[in-house]
């Protein structure tokens, strides 16, 4: 079986792999180039735990198949810093507590980072529905709400 | 499975007609888990977004035209287009989570064939067209003639819909789409009903259309409660008798998302609701559009 | 002595027998003696509860000390989430 | 917000919100899951599992599976031993035969071959060649058809056990549990109300958003080392090894992180298939469900029937309680209805009482542990017929439960007497809170309820290193599921008098710490912690030792302060830990210690709640628009974390109350098996929840701990039922309170 050879910039620096053509993104980016943060929790878009950025849009991944992403731009929890220094989302997970088994973290920060990005001051109830296609089990998704809040006032203050 | 990206509508209708079984899709939202549990095992994947008419959203003199595949954030965030046709925003808004959004498009939840599709209803009541391309030309449809049963549709093999026209609202006219699902997002549409209605000067309903989704095999229009409201003031009297046609126009079956009784009624209580909805936005609808 | 109370789940080992006093220096010999009363409670003893002594809640408690006038009660094997 | 009941006595760490010792991992992709293991040369599984409820199976033919390409393995039941022939206890039996079924298939999802291959398609593939003729059963899915006179039987052995004399025809009922005191008609004679009512449940899943995941790696001479995400690795290793029938000491368990558990990761599902797998392909293997298989083949708990009737005086007095119920185990022995009889009235004293219980088998998954497993149903039960009760004696809900309560001292309904507890102290701060007086809008109402769970103490080791610079390693076996390591690491440091950030836990394997008990009951703060302070107190021993030795001096001249070891007279000048561990190697060698315990002295934990609803009486919508849980944690080693715990079981219990249920047809087959349609809470579903942490220091723990992952799931679901009651004038005695349910309610009040 050929596998197809996908050329794509993937956070920040271009990347190939090698897919099949009708597997997803999501196991392309493990399986293949390594990015093992993206999570897999459904493989059929209804959990948000393989959130990534393609084109500049929170996608998620399981729902897209690897040969659409020729050319494109795509970026993971792994490229959401920048280098050593934490996103303030980030720095706001780990000081809020807004992560207990962190399976969902990257999903969520990805999400998190799509809505602050468009729109800065976010209420709680546009947070609640930005983050509702990502699921969380642990944390009654309150230290989460709350972590974006002040990620969204240390950004639109700094 | 091999994977093609046309990138016009004669290469895909191309690749449409040499292939023994072709799944065309946009954002691939539907079919994907379909695939992934074993209900679609397409030779070729066809995917629509290279070309270019399918992701085109233009405002033109009669009508808008959006491209069949345009992801439904990028049409709910073109703000022209949703204070134009909030109802019709505002359903194509409640496809699915904020990623699911940046993917989903009308062609997709149109032609995914499922009876509970959101945006339906509110294209049919807006009496939308959809522009179909194949190996034999392009011809026009009304969105209404495209669903014809759970999964199936209209189209040929070798066709698939570029765009959509959205004649422009007539003056002094609101639309709207109210479902019910248990939780708040993330889930599939247990009753949706779409309305659009225009008011004359003196706020008599002069027009009005109502759909509902989620009830039957397709979407129903319903006809009782359209005649109901149509010379009429709307009032408590008027909204009952919408309410009692619309749950009489459903054709449900119980399933895990819902009972036939419930939807009934249910539907009844979001037809009166959205009639006023729409009855509020076409009050405060008086210009032209555009 | 201790006094033991026998859960009603054990009463059909019992002959209906709710509470008795024994003189033992070790769970695991009032468990032996118990078995001697009422033949087969002390495989079910054994595996498939744990003792509360005074209150307090053991497992795996066979060589546990009896205080003197213990208040002896054995309890289902729990699971925990 | 604290409600603090005994004050905190100065510590520096305990109680303290530092950022989280393995925080950076997870927040920047780096933290290793169970799926995110890559071998080199590894193969990916596929499982094959059954389409029916209820079937024999006459054969398996992997032939054309075997060849296709990229296929290394093929196994069935034929490749395990068959633990019924070899002595194997009743429970080994049953565990081996839900990893892979042997002669029957007992739910939809059961196992019945697994394959390896070069790829996940290649595999998938192999999988759906795999032909299986089954000869399909009549099949019981619920208590009822399966305590049905004549019901078809799933085991042909099973007699109920607790009935006394022994039944003479073997049953789908497993056991019987009972317990008794004083005598029940006089207590409903003494009572001036008696309401009688009957519940049924549901099974609901624990909802992790990791599916089990599973990496093995078996070499040519049977030992075997497997990666996977559990709540307890020593558990993984001690199962696999029986299902293998191998020793323990040949395989070697790694925990990788765990995205979720909930009591459903303590069952051993795919690893014994992946080490077999690997043995037959000689290659690494890796196995992770799919969502729907996590669904249809992994632990939901209990769906059930409660009958409950209870009495009161006029005055407020509770008099009897009679408590009949049937709790599903699915396909094999074992449902928690043990705990519910123990815990379904445990918040109260109560005269005369009655509590029966009956675990049966259905032809659906084998339930497993979920958060104070069996107790949240029967409190459901219990704790809205309590609100009826104080209704209709015109009494305030919280004061009944007030008058009622269990103390220290009080003989609990299941046996012995309560130490010191707190449950009165969270009805207390429930009352206490702002929003039990806050102004309800129309359509709104409030609902309060209670809660008890035991939690556990059980086997732990920790094993702690001094580093050459006097920072510290703490080496525990407890997979950290919400954030243990951090309560660890703040345990240490308050013994050891160094900074929190000077501290690294690790989750070590089963190699190289000592024997753990899995992570659950709620036990893993209070044993493996005093676990850590044994150690940590052997290594302050030792520090004062190795100062008196430097100093000349006797050890009981030396006190351990403020990380550093101090002459009593000060005529020394203090060595601090880094000085004694810089010198380690002229007073006696590294540093370091270990301790191994059974924990004793668990202390039981209370929770009281209180909900707010609005309900839309045209569609049967519930909202959930606030929430306050006050729960007794002894003492919060960690409170963000407790915090976190307080407020997870919280949106569990209301996905529970209002969406969350098993759906089968009836084919037995699951229709709902995805997040899409089994519906737990999204971020727009819930409102913030608010948490009171009521600290009773647990006597028996060092720091007071109780134990807290656990009670916070018990009293929501009667808290939704009771405020709906009070929005919506219906009392729903069926979960999930859909919007389909109460809308027929709320149509059956209107006519």
């Amino acid at each position: 079986m050929s596998r197809r050879h996908i050329t794509a910039t993937i956070n920040g620096d271009e990347v190939d792999f090698l897919a099949e053509e009708g597997s997803s993104l999501l196991n392309a980016l493990r399986d293949e180039v390594g990015l093992t943060g993206v999570k897999e929790g459904c493989g059929t878009g209804d959990c948000g735990s393989c959130s990534v950025l393609l084109n500049d849009y929170l996608t998620c991944a399981c729902l897209v198949f690897a040969p659409e992403v020729e050319g494109g731009t795509i970026v993971t929890v792994e490229g959401l810093a920048n280098g050593g220094e934490l996103h303030p989302l980030q720095q706001c997970f780990l000081e809020g507590a807004a992560l207990q088994c962190g399976i969902c973290t990257p999903g969520f920060l990805m999400a998190a980072k799509a809505l602050l990005d468009r729109n800065p001051n976010p209420t709680e109830t546009e947070i609640r529905y930005a983050l509702a296609g990502n699921l969380c089990r642990c944390t009654g998704y309150d230290k989460i709400v709350r972590a974006v809040q002040e990620a969204a006032s240390q950004i639109r203050e700094a | 499975m091999k994977y093609a990206s046309p990138s016009s509508v004669e290469e895909a209708t191309g690749v449409l007609a040499g292939a023994l079984s072709a799944q065309v899709f946009a954002g691939a939202t539907d079919v994907v888990p379909q695939i992934r549990a074993g209900r679609k095992q397409p030779e070729i994947l066809v995917d629509l977004k290279g070309i270019k008419e399918l992701l085109n959203v233009s405002n033109e003199a009669t009508h808008w035209r959006v491209g069949a595949a345009t992801p439904t954030a990028r049409l709910t965030e073109n703000s022209d287009f949703s204070s134009e046709f909030p109802g019709l925003s505002e359903a194509a808004g409640l496809i699915g989570s904020d990623q699911i959004q940046n993917r989903s498009s009308l062609g997709g939840n149109l032609c995914n064939g499922s009876p509970a599709a959101d945006s339906v209803p509110a294209m049919v009541v807006n009496g939308v067209r959809a522009v179909v391309a194949g190996g034999s030309g392009s011809r026009t449809v009304p969105v209404s003639e495209i669903v014809t049963g759970p999964g199936k549709t209209s189209l040929a093999d070798d066709e698939f819909i570029v765009e959509f026209e959205i004649d422009h609202m007539p003056a002094h006219t609101g639309d709207a789409y109210l479902r019910l699902i248990p939780r708040t997002e993330m889930d599939i549409a247990v009753v949706g009903v779409g309305v659009r209605v225009t008011l004359d000067d003196v706020g008599m309903v002069s027009a009005a259309d109502i759909v509902l989704g989620a009830v039957a095999p397709t979407v129903v229009r319903v006809p009782e409660a359209e005649a109901a409201l149509v010379g009429n003031q709307i009032n408590d009297e008027i909204l009952a008798t919408v309410s009692a046609a619309a749950s009489e126009a459903c054709n449900p079956i119980d399933d895990k998302r819902g009972t036939i009784a419930y939807r009934k009624q249910v539907a009844g209580v979001l037809a009166k609701r959205a009639v006023l909805l729409a009855a509020e936005r076409a009050a405060e609808r008086n210009g032209d559009a555009k | 002595m201790a006094r033991v109370h026998l859960s009603a789940g054990l009463r059909d080992l019992t002959g209906g027998v709710a509470n008795i006093e024994i003189e033992a220096s070790t769970v695991g010999r009032l468990i032996k003696s118990l078995d001697q009363m009422f033949p087969g409670i002390g495989s079910r003893l054994s595996e498939g509860s744990s003792v509360a002594i005074n209150g307090e809640i053991l497992t795996d408690a066979e060589y546990e000390k009896i205080p003197a006038s213990a208040e002896i009660h054995f309890l289902d094997i729990l699971q925990g989430g | 917000m604290m409600a603090v009941i005994e004050e905190n006595p100065g510590y520096k760490w305990v109680g303290t919100r530092p950022i989280r010792p393995d925080g950076l991992e997870k927040i920047t992709g780096k933290a290793q899951f169970g799926a995110d293991s890559i071998l080199p040369g590894m193969l990916y599984g596929s499982v094959v599992r059954s389409p029916h409820a209820h079937a024999r199976i006459l054969s398996i033919d992997m032939s054309v599976a075997k060849s296709m390409p990229g296929v290394k393995a093929v196994i069935t039941s034929a490749d395990f031993p068959d633990l019924a022939l070899n002595g194997g206890s009743a429970g080994d039996i049953d565990m081996s035969n839900n990893v892979m079924a042997r002669a029957k298939v007992l739910y939809e999802g059961h196992v019945v071959a697994a394959v390896a291959a070069n790829t996940r398609e290649q595999a998938k593939a192999a999988a759906d060649a795999v032909i299986v003729n089954y000869e399909v059963l009549p099949h019981v899915l619920t208590v009822d058809e399966a305590m049905a006179d004549n019901a078809p039987l799933l085991h042909d052995g099973m007699y109920t056990k607790g009935i006394d004399p022994k039944p003479e025809k073997p049953s789908n009922v497993a056991s019987r549990v009972v317990h008794e005191r004083g005598d029940l008609d006089k207590g409903f004679a003494e009572a001036d109300l008696v309401i009688e009512r009957e519940y049924t449940t549901k099974p609901v899943h624990q909802g992790y958003i990791e599916p089990h995941a599973a990496v093995a790696d078996a070499n040519s001479d049977g030992r075997a080392h497997i990666w996977c995400s559990s709540q307890g690795h020593f558990q993984m290793r001690a199962h696999t090894a029986t299902v293998l029938g191998v020793s323990p000491g040949t395989i070697k368990v790694t925990a990788a992180e765990i995205g979720g558990g909930f009591g459903g990761k303590t069952v051993v599902y795919l690893e014994p298939l992946a080490v077999r797998l690997s043995q037959r392909a000689g290659r690494p293997v890796k196995l992770v469900m799919d969502r729907d298989e996590v669904f249809r083949a992994s632990g939901p708990t209990s769906g059930t029937r409660i009958k409950v009737k209870m009495g009161v005086t006029n005055e407020g007095q509770l008099t009897a309680a009679d408590v009949w119920m049937g709790y599903e185990a699915g396909a094999f022995s074992g449902s928690p209805v043990g705990a519910a009889g123990m815990t379904v009235i445990a918040c109260y004293d109560i005269p005369n009482f009655f509590v029966e219980g009956f675990d049966v088998v259905v032809n659906k998954p084998r339930v497993a542990a979920y958060r104070a497993p069996g107790a949240p149903m029967a409190a459901f039960a219990v704790e809205t017929v309590m609100d009826e009760l104080a209704r209709g004696i015109n009494i305030d809900p919280i004061d009944l439960r007030l008058q009622n309560a269990v103390v220290e001292g009080t003989q609990a309904s299941y046996g012995p007497k309560f130490p010191r507890i707190g449950f009165v102290e969270t009805l207390e701060a429930i009352k206490n809170h702002p929003q039990y007086t806050a102004e309800l809008g129309p359509n709104q109402g409030r609902g309060v309820a209670a809660g008890f769970w035991f939690n556990a103490g059980m086997n732990s080791s920790a094993t702690v290193h001094i580093n050459e610079n006097g920072t510290a390693t703490v080496v525990v076996g407890s997979p950290d599921i919400g954030g243990s390591r951090q309560s660890m690491a703040l345990m240490a440091a308050e013994e050891l008098g160094i900074s929190y950030e000077n501290i690294k836990p690790v989750v070590a394997d089963t190699e190289t710490v000592g024997f753990n008990d899995v992570t659950g009951g709620s036990r893993v703060t209070l044993a493996t912690g005093a676990a850590v302070v044994d150690a940590c107190r052997v290594i302050t021993a030792d520090l004062r030792a190795r100062a008196a030795k430097t100093w000349d001096v006797e050890i009981d001249d030396v006190e351990w302060v403020d990380g550093q070891a101090q002459h009593v007279d000060g005529s020394q000048p203090p060595l601090s830990l880094a000085d004694l561990a810089g010198k380690s190697g002229r007073t006696g060698g590294p540093i370091s210690a270990t301790a191994s315990l059974n924990a004793r002295g668990v202390g039981a934990a209370f929770s009281t709640q209180l909900c707010d609803v609005e309900v839309d009486p045209e569609t049967g919508i519930t909202r959930v628009i606030r929430y306050v849980s006050a729960q007794d944690a002894g003492r919060a080693i960690s409170p963000a974390y407790v915090e976190g715990q307080m407020q997870g079981g919280v949106a569990q219990g209301i996905g529970w109350a209002l969406n969350e249920e098993y759906i089968h047809n009836s084919s037995g087959v699951m229709e709902n098996a995805s997040f899409l349609d089994y519906r737990i809470p999204v971020a727009s579903d819930l409102p913030m929840i608010d948490t009171v942490i009521v600290e009773v220091p647990n006597p028996a723990h060092p720091y007071g701990v109780r134990g807290v992952g656990e009670v916070g799931i018990v009293p929501p679901m009667a808290a939704v039922a009771n405020a709906i009651s009070d929005a919506a004038g219906v009392r729903m005695k069926d979960l999930p309170m859909s919007p389909v349910k109460l809308l027929e309610a709320l149509n059956e009040k209107g006519k």
